[in-house]
């Protein structure tokens, strides 16, 4: 496992870390750019599935920035719990993804995606934030993304590709609630 | 159309052993119960002109339907010379026939004088068990063919059910204050409507059948002399039987006749089905 | 086709405001009926049409055999008489003729599972009429329908697995096992209404209007004793097990006497009568048990009976108390001549023939016999409807209908020679002798009944004195005569049902079974909740 | 390039509908024929010849019809819609539904699946309505995540372990997916059927369902089956006793509706977890009535649950009611049938459970039914089509069957 790795890992766990510890848009938005910077980098192997889930990583965050709460919104108070969230998902995904799964694809790339896809799944589930949610949901697609390229799956470009629309599609979805009563 | 056969069975229904034969027979019976049950009211001329004077003008149809089926059951009996074939003979046409006509009376009869229905139903049961009970060992409900059964182990059975045949003739034929809507013989100088004395008509018809049965299913018959000699006989008997233990009810304070039925002969007749039940097990 | 076929007619013409339901509705009873017969009696041979096929493995196929053709007597006798002679506007009579259909079809299927379609589509149709009609006693009929229409599909799909069919006559002998017939006898008794306690078949009597129940009862008893009547032809000709006859006889004696008992102790004369038909059910259910050539053939010609007893009951006129009164009374509930009779009497002989345990089994229905006998005398005396009921009925059909019924004692020979005995002798072995009707009598090993000989001048004599004599008008009493026999099982009954009511979860225990509460927590689950879900159900499967 | 038609045509129906919303005419008619178009790609794949793909996409028999049902139920709601009710709205949605589907169906394996899943409950979250965006992407997400972590434990490795737990992580995805016991989203009454939590489980769920079971099951190894069954079986119960139990109970008639929602989707999953091929065919056939009877009547008993229309009960809705009942001659005669079947195949007292949970589903097809009112009008078209459908399905279920390629 190189060097490079490991901080592509990092830099994906602080992403996520980042995503489920704001309540903003430019921490959300940090949050995802840094996980897709660091899945691109996890997936070197399969550059066109880097190209793809990174840069429509980096889109996504960019529109996140449209609206939603302002500023970074980071470490709010009361954030222990969500802190502590990160730090076990961290540690697990880690060990679960280096030591016990023996596949797909390599080690940090496992690890990325268990960490996409477990501190995406925590934050979705646990925020009452719409742009929170909306970038939740796209660091899920995008850790899909990269487990279809991991896999190899048949029609896996597609998929790929599927996932980096998807990721963008998100993002272009507006950060805020309407509410319509009514048939 | 099987004429002959319709031919014996209509004579059977209007002469004999029903129609004219029972009413005969009916008449003498009922005279001699209203005497020994009523003698306060004179001898046996005065029974007899009190019993005809009773006798209704008109033909009321519930009173009329007990009739017919007093006389249907009449022509199951298994009597000398009955022009209905020893095969078409039935006891449970006769039960069923006989019980119908006593309802019916009762349609008409419920809640009026003494009678309790109740009693009566309690009283029917035990009889029915009676004329039943004996045809579970040959499986066989043609009246002459259990009579002829007079040896082996049938014999305890049909003691115990004859006992009982003979306890509930008295109600059956309703010679009991608690039996009869229309009133014991001997007890009404006049019918109020047609249906009161179509109904002690009815009683008249009820003598040949009830006793007749017993008979059929208790004794042995054919057309040999003795049978011929037997039949009425046992008939004539097993009437002044009931009219014997009538006459010994009706002169016991009341609720005598109730306690005679339900804490004696109802116990006695579950003692006859368990006998019948173990039949079977101890012959073979 | 016939019925189907007029139940369009009368819709099309009803909603181009041609108001000819009734009398279309009934000429297509008679017509299906004639045509029945006319499709049977000449040739008595089997009949085949084959259909589309139903779900994967079980195609439709309808059968006219000797069972098929005396059931399909039970279902149109009263159907024609009923869509006759009660009145009914055109919409009801287009789905009435439609039901019929539907009952028909179950009887002539010739699987479990066409006859459970059909026999359920006859159901919903009812229901349909019932609710339209009136709510009252749907709660009753409708889960029992249900219940016993399930546990039917149940058993045909399960016989379909054991033996890769369900047809009647396909069906290899080592497929019907105990456990499949206590399905089918469990379906049985609920759709035909033949159970131990107040059936649906005597809770329609408390409806206002009798006209849809009726119907309801009458096309509905017969289907459930048509699936078991074809259980002894799935069998080879007997039951899976003695101990089931054994069982299904003593519950039909309990059967006719809780029917009989409830019967003494009604409060008005309708609910006299809704016990009629639970009663006969009894019997017929007994003879079957029997199972012999004797108890069958007492079976089908109880059902028969029964089938015109379903039309007369809600024929009666109510309003007034009628001269024939206690003669129809006693008719119903068994006097010599009446079908009634002479079907009740085949029973008890079947099992006093058969001799053993199913002697005394007979004896305690011959009580059970008697008891009614009671409760028809006392029912003279009952307040015709009671309260919320409107009086109905036709004395014109009411008179057909008893006259049908009084022919039936003397034609019993003619019937059990001509539908009876080919319907026995199509499910199981009949031995010579055992049993033989003719026009003179029934003749059993065990007993006869002169059917003509004694029968026809009975009859003869029993209407005379109706044309010729007067009587007055019986009064009812303004409240009903005490019961004979009170029902000792009500109290108990009620004191159970109460405790069970009385039941409740412990206070500390109840956040436990809060489903609002649960729910509350899956809509709003936070991670920790889910994490700890997946983490035991993972433990779970791996275990 | 047969299945990216039957994917683009819809979608860009949808979009075509959602852009003219301001002119109703022309948007329905814009979307409805390119709608149909999609459906008319999806009728004509089953010629061999129309199945090649550019993206090497396949859509399978048994999806393929069911979304065909899917666009017959969306034009059969369309065209009968209440009065009140937004038809563009309700066509645009259910466009992109179909859209939506047709990519799950068309999905080469769970991963894909999982990506389709993420975009359409995100699209479908994001519609106006009652419940937040967060609230409504719960269960879905979840089903994301756990389609993910099926898929990586699918690879692994051999031990038996890594193929229960990614059969559980599915499994448990499905019944996310749809939104069923135990991830049931929150109900808001009042928000618009197109939103709604019932409109995802009565409408996309279905052949979300079966497409995803169609990618799902081959790829379960011989130690993962137990696993799956056992697991969909048990669910399936607890949505058939959680949905009549509460159908019956519920305080609310829009809560009734839902929890029979839930008594359909258990047996639903009961037959899918039986493993048997009656099983499948009861559970196509109950998703099947769910798409064509049971969601557009609860798009007809809006009204009533709006309180704008009096509740009735007429001889047609106590027909209605014996056909949500699950009475013959309707859907539930076919389904019971194979459905009992198939349990007697597998484990017979599972046969009595379910007989038991048939059996109390009567208690609340009264109430339900009493929800439509008189119907008039386009209503009454529409139930009169529902019914027909029902009795379709009841009794031809072959023709269905057959369409499915089962």
């Amino acid at each position: 496992m190189g060097i490079v790795e490991v901080a592509a890992v990092v830099v994906a766990w602080l992403g996520g870390a980042f995503l489920v510890l704001s309540d903003a848009r430019r921490g959300i938005a940090l949050g995802m750019a840094l996980y897709s910077a660091g899945l691109a980098a996890v997936l070197f192997t399969a550059p066109l599935a880097a190209v793809a889930l990174g840069g429509a990583g980096l889109v996504g965050a960019a529109l996140r920035l449209r609206d939603g709460r302002r500023g970074w919104g980071t470490l709010p108070p009361g954030s222990t719990p969500r802190l502590l969230l990160c730090v076990v998902a961290g540690v697990l995904t880690a060990f679960v993804g280096s030591s016990i799964l023996e596949g797909p694809g390599s080690a940090p790339m496992r690890v990325t995606i268990l960490l996409g896809g477990a501190l995406g799944a925590a934050r979705l589930l646990s925020t009452r934030r719409r742009e929170a949610a909306l970038a939740s949901t796209a660091v899920m697609t995008l850790a899909v993304g990269a487990a279809e390229a991991s896999t190899g799956g048949p029609a896996a470009a597609t998929v790929v590709l599927a996932a980096a629309l998807g990721a963008i599609l998100l993002g272009v979805l507006p950060g805020v609630e309407t509410d319509i009563h009514g048939t | 159309m099987p004429w002959e056969d319709l031919g014996g069975h209509l004579l059977a229904l209007l002469i004999y052993p029903g129609g004219l034969s029972a009413l005969l027979v009916g008449l003498a019976a009922e005279i001699g119960a209203a005497w020994a049950l009523v003698p306060e009211r004179g001898g046996l001329a005065a029974a007899a002109r009190g019993t005809l004077r009773l006798v209704p003008r008109t033909a009321p149809p519930p009173a009329a339907w007990a009739w017919v089926l007093a006389l249907a059951a009449a022509t199951q009996l298994a009597a000398p010379f009955s022009p209905v074939p020893a095969a078409e003979r039935n006891t449970l046409v006769a039960a069923a026939a006989l019980l119908a006509a006593a309802w019916l009376a009762w349609s008409w009869g419920w809640g009026r004088r003494a009678a309790s229905a109740r009693l009566v139903l309690t009283v029917q049961a035990i009889w029915l068990l009676a004329v039943l009970l004996p045809s579970m060992g040959p499986g066989n409900l043609r009246p002459q063919a259990l009579g002829a059964v007079v040896l082996g182990g049938q014999v305890p059975l049909k003691l115990a059910c004859g006992l009982l045949y003979l306890a509930c003739l008295p109600a059956l034929l309703m010679l009991l204050p608690e039996s009869a809507p229309q009133g014991p013989p001997g007890t009404v100088a006049r019918a109020q409507s047609p249906e009161e004395s179509g109904f002690l008509a009815l009683r008249v018809l009820l003598w040949m059948p009830c006793c007749g049965l017993f008979t059929s299913l208790f004794f042995p018959s054919g057309d040999g002399f003795l049978a011929v000699v037997r039949f009425p006989l046992v008939t004539l008997g097993a009437a002044a039987v009931a009219i014997a233990v009538a006459a010994n009810l009706t002169r016991r304070p009341a609720g005598v006749t109730r306690l005679l039925y339900e804490r004696l002969a109802l116990p006695f007749a579950g003692f006859a089905v368990l006998v019948a039940a173990l039949t079977p097990v101890l012959v073979h | 086709m016939v019925l189907g076929a007029a139940a369009l007619l009368i819709w099309f013409a009803g909603a181009a405001g041609l108001r000819v339901g009734r009398p279309l509705a009934a000429a297509a009873g008679w017509l299906a009926l004639a045509s029945i017969c006319l499709l049977w009696l000449p040739r008595r041979s089997l009949a085949e049409w084959s259909g589309p096929s139903l779900i994967p493995g079980a195609r439709l196929i309808l059968r006219l055999d000797a069972v098929s053709f005396a059931f399909a007597l039970c279902v149109l006798i009263p159907a024609a008489l009923l869509l006759t002679f009660q009145r009914r506007g055109w919409r009801e009579s287009g789905a009435a003729a439609l039901t019929v259909a539907a009952a028909l079809l179950a009887v002539l299927a010739d699987g479990i599972l066409s006859t459970s379609l059909f026999w359920g589509t006859a159901a919903t149709l009812l229901l349909v009429q019932l609710r339209a009609d009136h709510l009252r006693a749907t709660e009753v009929y409708w889960p029992a329908l249900v219940a016993g229409w399930l546990a039917l599909v149940w058993a045909g799909g399960a016989l379909d697995v054991l033996s890769g069919t369900a047809v009647y006559t396909a069906v290899p002998v080592t497929a019907m096992t105990s456990a499949l017939f206590l399905l089918i006898l469990a379906a049985a008794m609920l759709g035909s209404g033949v159970l131990p306690w107040r059936p649906w078949t005597a809770e329609v009597w408390d409806r206002p209007r009798l006209y849809v129940g009726s119907l309801a009862v009458a096309l509905l008893f017969p289907i459930g004793f048509y699936v078991l009547v074809r259980a002894y032809g799935a069998d080879g000709g007997r039951w899976p097990s003695p101990w089931l006859n054994v069982l299904v006889g003593a519950l039909a004696v309990l059967i006719a006497l809780t029917s009989a008992l409830r019967a003494q102790a009604a409060t008005t004369r309708r609910q006299f009568l809704s016990e009629a038909l639970p009663g006969l059910g009894g019997f017929a259910l007994l003879a079957l048990a029997v199972g012999t050539a004797t108890g069958i053939t007492a079976a089908v010609a109880t059902l028969l009976t029964a089938a015109v007893v379903a039309a007369l009951l809600p024929l009666l006129p109510e309003a007034a108390e009628s001269r024939a009164a206690p003669l129809l009374l006693a008719l119903l509930v068994g006097a010599p001549p009446a079908a009634t009779f002479a079907a009740r009497a085949l029973v008890v002989q079947s099992g006093i023939e058969a001799g053993g345990g199913w002697g005394f089994l007979a004896l305690a229905a011959a009580l059970a016999w008697l008891l009614s006998f009671a409760a028809a005398a006392r029912a003279g005396r009952l307040p015709a409807v009671g309260r919320g009921t409107e009086a109905g009925g036709s004395a014109a059909g009411a008179g057909v209908a008893a006259l049908v019924l009084l022919a039936g004692g003397p034609l019993l020979g003619w019937l059990v020679a001509q539908v009876c005995l080919p319907a026995t002798a199509e499910v199981v072995t009949v031995p010579p002798g055992a049993v033989a009707g003719g026009s003179i009598a029934v003749l059993t090993a065990a007993g006869a009944w002169p059917a003509v000989a004694l029968g026809l001048p009975l009859l003869v004599l029993v209407l005379l004195p109706l044309l010729g004599g007067r009587s007055p008008r019986v009064a009812a009493a303004v409240e009903a005569p005490p019961p004979l026999l009170s029902p000792v099982w009500a109290r108990p009954q009620a004191r159970i049902w109460n405790r069970v009511r009385a039941l409740r979860v412990p206070e500390q225990y109840r956040s436990l079974f809060n489903p609002r509460a649960l729910e509350a927590a899956m809509g709003r689950g936070q991670p920790l909740l889910w994490a700890v879900l997946l983490l035991a159900l993972a433990v779970a499967v791996n275990r | 390039m047969g299945p990216e038609l039957a994917l683009g045509l819809p979608a860009v129906g949808a979009v075509l509908a959602a852009a003219l919303r301001r002119r109703p005419a022309v948007a329905l008619a814009g979307g409805g024929l390119l709608g149909l178009a999609g459906a008319v790609v999806l009728a004509l794949l089953a010629v061999p010849q129309a199945q090649s793909s550019l993206l090497g996409l396949n859509l399978p028999a048994a999806p393929r019809a069911l979304l065909l049902l899917t666009a017959l139920a969306l034009a059969v709601m369309v065209a009968l819609a209440p009065p009140q009710a937004d038809r563009v709205g309700l066509l645009a949605a259910g466009l992109a539904g179909m859209a939506g589907l047709a990519a799950v169906a068309a999905a080469p394996d769970v991963l894909a699946v999982a990506v389709v899943v993420a975009v359409l409950a995100a699209g479908h979250a994001a519609l106006p309505g009652g419940q937040p965006f967060p609230t409504r992407m719960r269960a879905p997400g979840l089903a994301v995540a756990l389609l993910l972590a099926g898929a990586l434990l699918q690879h692994a490795g051999d031990a038996p372990v890594f193929a229960r737990l990614a059969a559980l992580s599915l499994v448990l995805s499905l019944v996310a997916a749809a939104g069923l016991v135990p991830f049931l989203p929150e109900l808001d009454p009042e928000e618009p059927a197109p939103a709604s939590p019932v409109a995802w489980t009565g409408f996309f769920g279905p052949a979300l369902a079966i497409a995803l079971v169609a990618r799902m099951q081959p790829t379960i190894g011989a130690d993962g089956v137990p696993v799956y069954g056992s697991l969909l079986v048990g669910l399936g119960v607890l949505n058939l006793a959680w949905g009549t139990v509460g159908a019956w109970r519920a305080d609310g008639d829009v809560a009734a509706w839902r929890y029979s929602f839930l008594a359909d989707w258990g047996l639903a999953l009961v037959g899918l977890g039986m493993v048997v091929p009656d099983g499948y065919a009861a559970a196509y056939l109950v998703l099947a009535s769910v798409l064509l009877v049971r969601f557009p009547l609860y798009l007809w008993a809006r009204p009533v649950l709006l309180n704008r229309a009096p509740a009735a009960m007429g001889p047609a809705n106590v027909l209605l009611a014996a056909a949500l009942a699950g009475a013959a001659p309707f859907a539930g005669f076919s389904v019971r049938v194979l459905l009992l079947r198939a349990a007697t195949q597998v484990y017979w007292p599972l046969a009595l459970v379910l007989g038991l949970g048939m059996l109390i589903w009567l208690a609340h097809s009264f109430r339900l039914a009493r929800t439509l009112g008189a119907p008039a009008g386009r209503s009454a078209v529409g139930v009169v089509l529902a019914l027909g459908f029902s009795l379709l399905l009841g009794l031809a279920p072959a023709v269905l069957l057959a369409l499915g390629g089962l």
